[in-house]
């Protein structure tokens, strides 16, 4: 019975590998494209059965437990809606010959890698192998990032490569230190670095190395999270990459470093004599929230000003897990999911947008209702959705962090409203532009892609006034787990 | 029983107000000419002024509209229904209680309103410049009158004309609010009927000119019907300020036809004072520029607003 | 007996890593820098291999031989010639005098001992020390990184930040993944240098001049 | 039950709303659409008249499984839901009536049929909502909506603008609102409107909560200084929305205001009505002046909707006030003339602009200045803005008057408060209601007389046609039920008793009941009003007076040039302007309030160059208040934005001070 488990665990797994090698010597665009999608469809029907079949024993180097199922299902479901868009996105670039059919195997090959990269770390039931799945899944980003080998790309791909490899370099000390705090107790080997063993005898394991442990891993994940300070190569990063990548790494990437330091808090909780983790995370989150918000008026890119409310949401994630409750925890869960579709779906649009005009100048983009109204309308609804107006699922979670954040620390609620609004107030400076007004640029139809867009629209839409009690028990039962 | 005498009198009072209204005006106009030593019109010119008036056809400017023709009936009507609520010489009024102070006062507003309007119908600069400084005085001569009715109501416990008058009548002792309040009462009146300092009924010189420019473009029974309810409103005023600072002899309600025909002779008595002391008042003053209006009327407002506050340190309510 | 040698010994290692580092900070000639990495390299080589003597952990000394060979030998090399190939001017420039730095690094130092007594001595003493060394190694790597202009420099940095882990790891008794750790280290370092080589990286990780801003910093019009 | 039903109509708006999205016969999906929306309005407003006047069973709610999983959504119509809920919809009825004639002259009916019925069915949720998620669901749902029609003329800069400016403060509202419902439901989200009432916060917590509200509704109501979108907003969207906006969704937020201040937050403390009091007092004259000052005449009905929001929050604190010091009676009389005036706001509010609109539809015109002689081209629609302003001035016989009365009446009663403070503030805040009556009637005698009167002064305005039957239609019952609320005071009155019984506890005498329909608040003695009677004998006399002149006198009458002090047919360039016609009101007011200055040039003589004349006004709200908060905001966008453009080594400097810092803090604090 279990037996189907691994098996779904192994084409999580092992389907984006396999793809992978064969994406990376199979010619011709539309074969690889159609390739790479239906490899992230049966990643995503393989993860979703996860979901359903009966757990598997955790291992000595995966498992599968409430926390990350949740991220899995969704990662490899927007896997599979990226796919879908940088199918049309990817025609495109070919024709427009800003990619060469070489450059294009690579593409896909990367995709599937960096899914593969994602998917290891969320299975990883050892620190050792989540380290290393998370650095290999940056390293893929980071070639993709620099594919369009323009000066701007390879300054935003160099920047991230180096800020990252001290992010790699800090979160392995982190992990050393753990191991390092948890041999006397559990002694020596790889069981030291099993998730499901440290969870279980954490109390007893020596609070000033978990807490020295938390500081890099904080600090090392925390870079891949995008929290200010160390957010700077992110705004680069999404900007300068192809778009289907600036999705992946808003929409799924940030959530894996998350994840990581979500774990590691928990070790830390778990510990009582440890150092409360909340408090550095509310703060980091703060900071992120209000200095996005700032950052967000002086954008000219469309591309970098959205990356930039990926910061100040991963901001408000952060808060929210910082500041714990189960109320909190449940509207940082929901935050995060709602997020990450509207964020990719954004990204759809903003993709195609920038493509039919040809830029990625705010400037120079106008009165997209007028011109292409399924676009135009949906990028309204998108910036709708994620500045966190009814009735999309991102008003129902920040209503939860805000109003329980006010009711028991009065005086962080002020700040974090202050930071939404003014965040709040730039997106619609700057939507004014983009979508209303006297059209300008070119006129033509474009040929997009919109079902993905819409869906995640559609799925946001249906959260902020409906969620499936069982979608509720479940987060409610991870809150729980996230004390 | 009641109610018919109730009726009686009621009807009685608006024919009185109708027919008093000119002879006040000429009355006043009289002294005013003794004063400075003239011969000065009858007693009954307004009322031949009136007749000439509405025996003349109107002269209509060719873009006046259906607006402009009601304004004077309209003026007249509201006017009157005010003054007929006023009790003159006997408070047992059939309808006072179907409008207290407050409602007197916002008729006479309604009037206004339509008259200013009127006098921008034909498109004149004349009738814009009245209707803009008549809306001007407006606006500051009522918050005066409502703080003198918050000081009245105050003393007397209610804004019901008839009972404010009875209430004073049985005697309040003497009180500073109370004469703030007539100071008060006496500005606004002067203000409300356009009468020197404010404006000077009897000038037709362009720049100082309110309520006259504003009805500039009538003639005929239409001017007619505005001079009369100019004159009612006049009327009212003194009427008020006679009730509810010289209540005495006031019969009340039933009171046998001695008490009313005592009640109507004090009347006429006391508007003839009210009307002298008028005159007087006029021939000693002189204009005022438009803008300095304001401040007159300020005065009248501070010491209405002031009337309640020593009510306050009097007698803390 | 053994047990206290092994400790001494080891100590000395580790300490000796710490005092290269500090020789790192005060080098401002390029090719001298690079001589000092090399020994850098050296050092930990042999303390990884006393590791793997110690703890008879054969595994170890692949570490110790990547880091010989690679660490030691090659890069360094391979850094000489980037030198010459792109005419990189020779003076380091630094962003804070040398002595500042030098005070800095000393700060350092204290503070990761400071934070590492801190650790209840029950997990063994050897891994406590040798603990100290390696996050002071670290920050010091760090340091260098933050306080070097041009991007040899800064390379040398990153890899002997990156000596400290490897010194942390080989000190974390049994700790497995540790040959595959160093392996991945090594190729992402020399994807760095690959890259300097290729897009002809001078000073791009800390460019100054403003028209570069504007051409690659993308955000301005 | 009836909860229900009103669900029903609000989803079939919203399903409406959903089907028009991307139609292509735009002339019969805007006759469907506003047929759908007239028709649910009609059946919502008989929903909730019938549960005002048959009562409202207790447990008439209505718990959906959506919104916040463990709570739920809650509806739930009591006596005060239902008479909003009949306020709404009367002004979403006519409205709707109106489009059907309006809506055929929209320029891109694309852009405002989805998002029309959106809007209705939003308020109506805000006010079924029972619990703080639905209804601020709702809420922002309401702004949001309307948002997209304020953008409907998204070609126009100033309504860009406008609608920025608009969702901002409105975000910001909403979140005010949302932090004080964080306080009202605690720690453990106890979200529920019954749940709140259930555990009353403490006395701090509710003063908080108080003023978050005042900002949370007030800005949207408008209140000075939160009024600053609302001038802009307003005029930018279509006619009939501005309608809706401006008479019925701010009566919502005065609705969200008496929820929580009269209903969750508990017992309530004197001082706060001195709050309330002030800003009501200060909005009310602001904002007929800011509106005698305005020559664009949406923007004139705008602000004077900002001043009879501060009429009504006049009436709610007084109304708080008594019921703080213990005297029900008269907290129930404040409050019925609050509700009143709401009530007459929403009517004469939608008919002038309805009026505005045919206005706008018959010249394109709103300036002021460019206006006038409609009269003539537009008799019927000069009728009923005639009726609109005569009862916005309130002036008898029409409604406005009767709740200013009220008011009045109430603020009459003041003396017998025990706080010295509230003693010697009512009356003064009577005066400046009494201001505001004044200036008021000033104001719309320039606003009707610039318009509809004197000689058309662009060609424009010359060639006006009378509008589309549907409109008038809507425009003509909106005046007959000024007109009738005028004169029948005592039906709305008795109506709204049982509402103000459930908010402070005791409701006025039964009007029903006393001799010649006239109305009294106390009693007999102290005051009393009888509209039938003043209108009755207004008519009778007027009627007397035009039998007798027209047998008695001459009839002749003949036309002629205007005698305008013998200048004979000067140009109407010559008439009495809007500006001219404020000049002397915005003398005596505006040079403090407004630092109002003139400047005069006039040529020398012989040059032929034209005089120029120029009147400068600042809303010192906007430049005391918020252009700083922009400019500030700015500045620090300037500053952090360099974070930008730093070095890769700058950056990895951040790093190395973060793990620096957090290492120190370890080596310190643990």
């Amino acid at each position: 019975m279990n037996g189907l488990a691994y098996y779904a665990v192994a084409a999580v797994l092992g389907v984006p590998l396999v793809s992978a090698a064969v994406l990376a010597v199979l010619p011709g665009y539309r074969l690889t494209a159609r390739l790479n999608l239906l490899a992230a469809l049966i990643t995503m029907l393989a993860s979703a059965s996860l979901f359903f079949l009966p757990r598997p024993e955790p291992g000595q180097y995966l498992f599968i437990d409430d926390l990350n199922i949740v991220f899995i299902v969704l990662s490899t479901f927007v896997a599979f809606t990226t796919s879908v868009f940088s199918a049309s996105y990817i025609a495109h670039e070919l024709e427009t010959g800003k990619l060469t059919p070489t450059y294009l195997r690579f593409y896909h090959a990367m995709y599937q890698l960096l899914m593969f990269g994602m998917n290891l770390a969320l299975l990883a039931n050892n620190i050792g192998l989540m380290w290393v799945a998370i650095e290999l899944a940056t390293l893929t980003t980071v070639l993709m990032v620099g594919i369009y080998r323009t000066a701007e790309a390879l300054e935003a791909a160099w920047k991230y490569f180096i800020l990252g490899s001290v992010g790699i370099a800090l979160a392995l000390f982190g992990t050393i230190l753990v191991y390092m705090a948890a041999r006397p107790i559990v002694g020596e080997g790889t069981d030291a670095m099993v998730w499901t063993v440290l969870m279980g005898r954490v109390a007893t394991f020596d609070p000033a190395l978990l807490n020295l442990a938390f500081v890099f891993l904080l600090l090392g994940y925390g870079t891949k999270v995008g929290l200010a300070p160390l957010h700077a190569w992110l705004p680069d990063a999404h900007a300068e990459g192809p778009t289907p990548i600036s999705a992946v790494l808003s929409g799924l990437l940030l959530n894996v470093a998350l994840y990581a330091v979500l774990r590691f808090k928990l070790l830390l909780a778990a510990n009582p004599s440890a150092l409360a983790p909340g408090p550095l995370m509310m703060i980091m989150g703060l900071g992120s929230v209000i200095f996005a918000g700032f950052m967000l008026y002086r954008r000219r890119d469309i591309k970098r000003m959205f990356a930039y409310s990926s910061i100040e949401h991963m901001g408000v994630v952060a808060f929210a897990f910082g500041l714990g409750g189960p109320l909190a925890n449940f509207a940082g869960l929901l935050h995060m999911v709602m997020h990450s579709l509207t964020k990719s779906a954004i990204f759809f649009t903003v993709g195609h947008i920038t493509q039919v005009k040809g830029t990625q100048k705010i400037a120079d983009i106008r009165g997209l209702t007028v011109t292409h109204p399924l676009l135009g309308w949906g990028l309204v609804l998108g910036v709708v959705a994620i500045a966190g107006l009814p009735p999309l699922g991102i008003f129902m979670s920040e209503f939860l962090v805000v109003s329980s954040t006010f009711a028991r620390q009065p005086l962080l609620a002020i700040p974090l409203v202050a930071g939404l609004l003014i965040a709040f107030g730039a997106l619609f400076l700057r939507l004014n532009g983009l979508a209303f007004g006297e059209p300008t640029g070119s006129t033509q139809p474009v040929k997009a892609s919109y079902i993905p867009m819409y869906v995640h629209l559609a799925l946001v839409f249906t959260a902020g006034i409906y969620l499936p009690p069982m979608l509720v028990l479940w987060f409610q039962h991870i809150a729980g787990l996230l004390g | 029983m009641d109610l018919i005498r109730a009726l009686a009198i009621q009807g009685l009072q608006m024919l009185l107000v109708l027919a008093l209204a000119p002879l006040l005006t000429g009355f006043v106009r009289k002294v005013k000419a003794r004063l400075v030593r003239r011969q000065g019109p009858s007693l009954i010119q307004p009322y031949r002024d009136l007749l000439r008036l509405l025996r003349k056809e109107v002269v209509l400017a060719d873009n006046a509209s259906w607006l402009f023709r009601a304004t004077p009936y309209l003026a007249v009507a509201t006017t009157w229904v005010a003054a007929a609520l006023v009790p003159t010489f006997a408070t047992g009024l059939a309808f006072s209680w179907s409008a207290d102070l407050i409602a007197i006062i916002a008729l006479l507003g309604s009037a206004r309103f339509f008259l200013a309007l009127a006098g921008m119908d034909v498109g004149t600069s004349f009738g814009g410049i009245g209707s803009s400084r008549e809306m001007m005085i407006a606006s500051l001569a009522e918050p005066a009158m409502i703080m003198i009715v918050f000081t009245l109501a105050l003393v007397a416990g209610s804004t019901q004309l008839s009972t404010i008058a009875a209430v004073f009548d049985a005697g309040v002792g003497l009180r500073v609010s109370l004469g703030l309040a007539l100071v008060a009462l006496v500005i606004v009146a002067i203000a409300e009927n356009g009468r020197v300092p404010v404006d000077n009924p009897a000038t037709h010189l362009e720049l100082t000119m309110v309520h006259e420019a504003m009805v500039l473009e009538y003639s005929g029974r239409h001017l007619a019907l505005i001079e009369l309810a100019a004159a009612i409103k006049l009327l009212l005023y003194l009427t008020l300020i006679a009730c509810l600072f010289a209540p005495w002899t006031l019969a009340a309600a039933g009171a046998g036809p001695v008490a009313l025909l005592d009640g109507l002779v004090c009347y006429l008595f006391k508007l003839a004072i009210g009307g002298f002391l008028l005159a007087g008042f006029e021939t000693s003053i002189a204009k005022m520029r438009v803008f300095r209006v304001p401040v007159f009327l300020g005065a009248s407002l501070m010491l209405g607003f002031l009337g309640t506050l020593l009510l306050f340190v009097t007698k803390s309510v | 007996m053994a047990g206290h040698l092994a400790f001494d010994v080891s100590h000395l290692f580790a300490g000796g890593l710490v005092l290269v580092s500090f020789m790192l900070l005060y080098q401002d000639r390029l090719y001298a820098l690079l001589n000092v990495f090399a020994l850098h390299a050296v050092v930990l080589a042999f303390s990884v291999a006393w590791q793997a003597f110690i703890q008879d952990a054969p595994h170890l000394y692949v570490t110790a031989g990547i880091a010989l060979v690679l660490k030691g030998i090659i890069i360094p090399g391979a850094l000489h010639r980037i030198v010459q190939r792109l005419e990189i001017h020779r003076q380091i420039e630094t962003v804070v005098g040398i002595g500042p730095t030098m005070l800095a690094g000393m700060a350092l130092v204290a503070l990761s001992t400071v934070v590492m007594l801190r650790v209840t001595a029950e997990a063994d003493p050897l891994a406590r020390e040798d603990l100290a060394f390696a996050l002071s190694v670290v920050l010091l790597g760090l340091l260098v990184m933050v306080t070097r202009r041009n991007a040899v420099s800064q390379v040398v940095g990153f890899m002997s930040l990156e000596n400290g882990l490897v010194l942390a790891a080989t000190a974390a008794k049994g700790m497995p993944l540790v040959v595959e750790i160093s392996v991945a280290f090594s190729i992402l370092i020399a994807f760095i240098v690959i890259g300097i080589f290729l897009f002809r990286i001078r000073e791009r990780f800390d460019t100054v001049d403003l028209q570069a801003l504007d051409r690659f910093r993308g955000d301005r019009q | 039950m009836s909860t229900a039903f009103a669900l029903i109509f609000a989803a079939v708006l919203l399903a409406s709303a959903v089907g028009v999205v991307g139609t292509a016969h735009r002339r019969l999906a805007t006759s469907i659409v506003y047929g759908v929306c007239f028709a649910a309005s009609v059946g919502l407003l008989g929903l909730a008249l019938k549960d005002l006047v048959s009562g409202v069973g207790p447990n008439d709610a209505v718990v959906l499984p959506l919104g916040l999983p463990w709570i739920g959504a809650h509806f739930r119509i009591d006596a005060l839901s239902a008479a909003f809920l009949t306020i709404v919809n009367l002004g979403a009825a006519s409205a709707s009536l109106y489009g059907l004639g309006y809506g055929q002259h929209e320029t891109a009916p694309a852009r405002v049929l989805p998002f029309f019925p959106a809007f209705l069915a939003a308020m109506n949720l805000v006010i079924l909502a029972d619990d703080a998620f639905t209804f601020l669901l709702s809420w922002e749902s309401m702004s949001l909506a309307s948002w997209a029609l304020v953008m409907a003329h998204h070609a126009i800069p100033e309504n860009r603008r406008a609608g920025f400016i608009y969702l901002l403060m409105a975000s910001f509202g909403t979140l005010a609102l949302l932090l004080g419902f964080g306080l009202l439901a605690g720690a453990n989200g106890h979200y529920a409107f019954s749940a709140i009432r259930a555990a009353p916060v403490a006395p701090g917590a509710a003063a908080m909560v108080l003023v978050l509200v005042l900002i949370g509704a007030g800005s949207k109501a408008g209140l000075v200084p939160l009024h600053v979108w609302l001038p802009l907003a307003h005029p930018a969207a279509p006619s009939h929305v501005s309608a809706l906006m401006s008479g019925v969704m701010t009566k919502v937020a005065v609705y969200g205001f008496i929820r929580v201040v009269f209903d969750l937050i508990g017992a309530p403390e004197w001082w706060w009505s001195v709050v309330i009091l002030a800003l009501g007092g200060i909005t009310a004259v602001m904002g007929i002046l800011y509106a005698m000052f305005q020559t664009d005449l949406k923007r004139v009905l705008a602000y004077s909707t900002v001043e009879n929001i501060g009429v009504i929050f006049v009436g709610l604190g007084l109304s708080l006030a008594f019921g703080a010091s213990g005297m029900p009676a008269a907290a129930a009389l404040a409050m019925t003339a609050a509700l009143f005036h709401v009530l007459n706001h929403s009517l004469f509010k939608s008919l002038l602009f309805f009026g505005a609109g045919a206005v706008l539809r018959a010249t394109g015109l709103r300036d002021l200045e460019k206006l006038g002689g409609l009269i003539h081209r537009m008799p019927r629609t000069a009728v009923v803005f005639l009726i609109g302003s005569v009862a916005i001035s309130a002036l008898p016989p029409l409604n406005g008057f009767v709740s200013e009365w009220l008011t009045f009446q109430a603020i009459l009663l003041s003396p017998s408060l025990p706080q010295w403070a509230l003693k010697i503030m009512v009356p003064a805040v009577g005066a400046l209601l009494a201001l505001a009556a004044a200036l008021a009637a000033a104001c719309f005698v320039r606003a009707f007389g610039v318009s509809f009167l004197g000689r058309a002064r662009s060609p424009a305005a010359a060639a006006a046609n009378e509008t589309d039957k549907f409109s008038i239609a809507a425009m003509f019952i909106l005046a007959g039920l000024c007109l009738a609320a005028g004169v029948f005071p005592w039906v709305v009155i008795d109506s709204l008793a049982p509402v103000v019984d459930r908010l402070v506890g005791a409701h006025m005498p039964i009007q029903s009941a006393i001799p010649w329909l006239s109305i009294v608040p106390i009693s007999e003695s102290r005051s009393s009003y009888n509209g039938l009677l003043v209108f009755v004998f207004i008519a009778l006399s007027m009627s007397i007076a035009v039998y007798s002149i027209h047998r008695l006198a001459s009839r002749a009458s003949r036309r002629g040039p205007a005698w305008d002090g013998g200048f004979p047919d000067a140009s109407p360039a010559t008439q009495y302007t809007a500006g001219s016609f404020a000049e002397p009101i915005r003398r005596v007011f505006g040079t403090t309030l407004f630092r109002a200055s003139e400047h005069v040039e006039i040529p020398p003589p012989g040059s032929l160059a034209p005089a120029h004349f120029r009147a400068d006004l600042h809303d010192l709200a906007f430049e005391m208040l918020y252009a700083p908060l922009a400019g500030a905001v700015g500045f620090i966008a300037d500053r952090a934005n360099r974070f930008q453009y730093l070095t890769i080594r700058q950056y990895l400097t951040l790093v190395f001070g973060a793990l620096v810092a957090l290492l120190l803090v370890l080596a310190i604090w643990t």
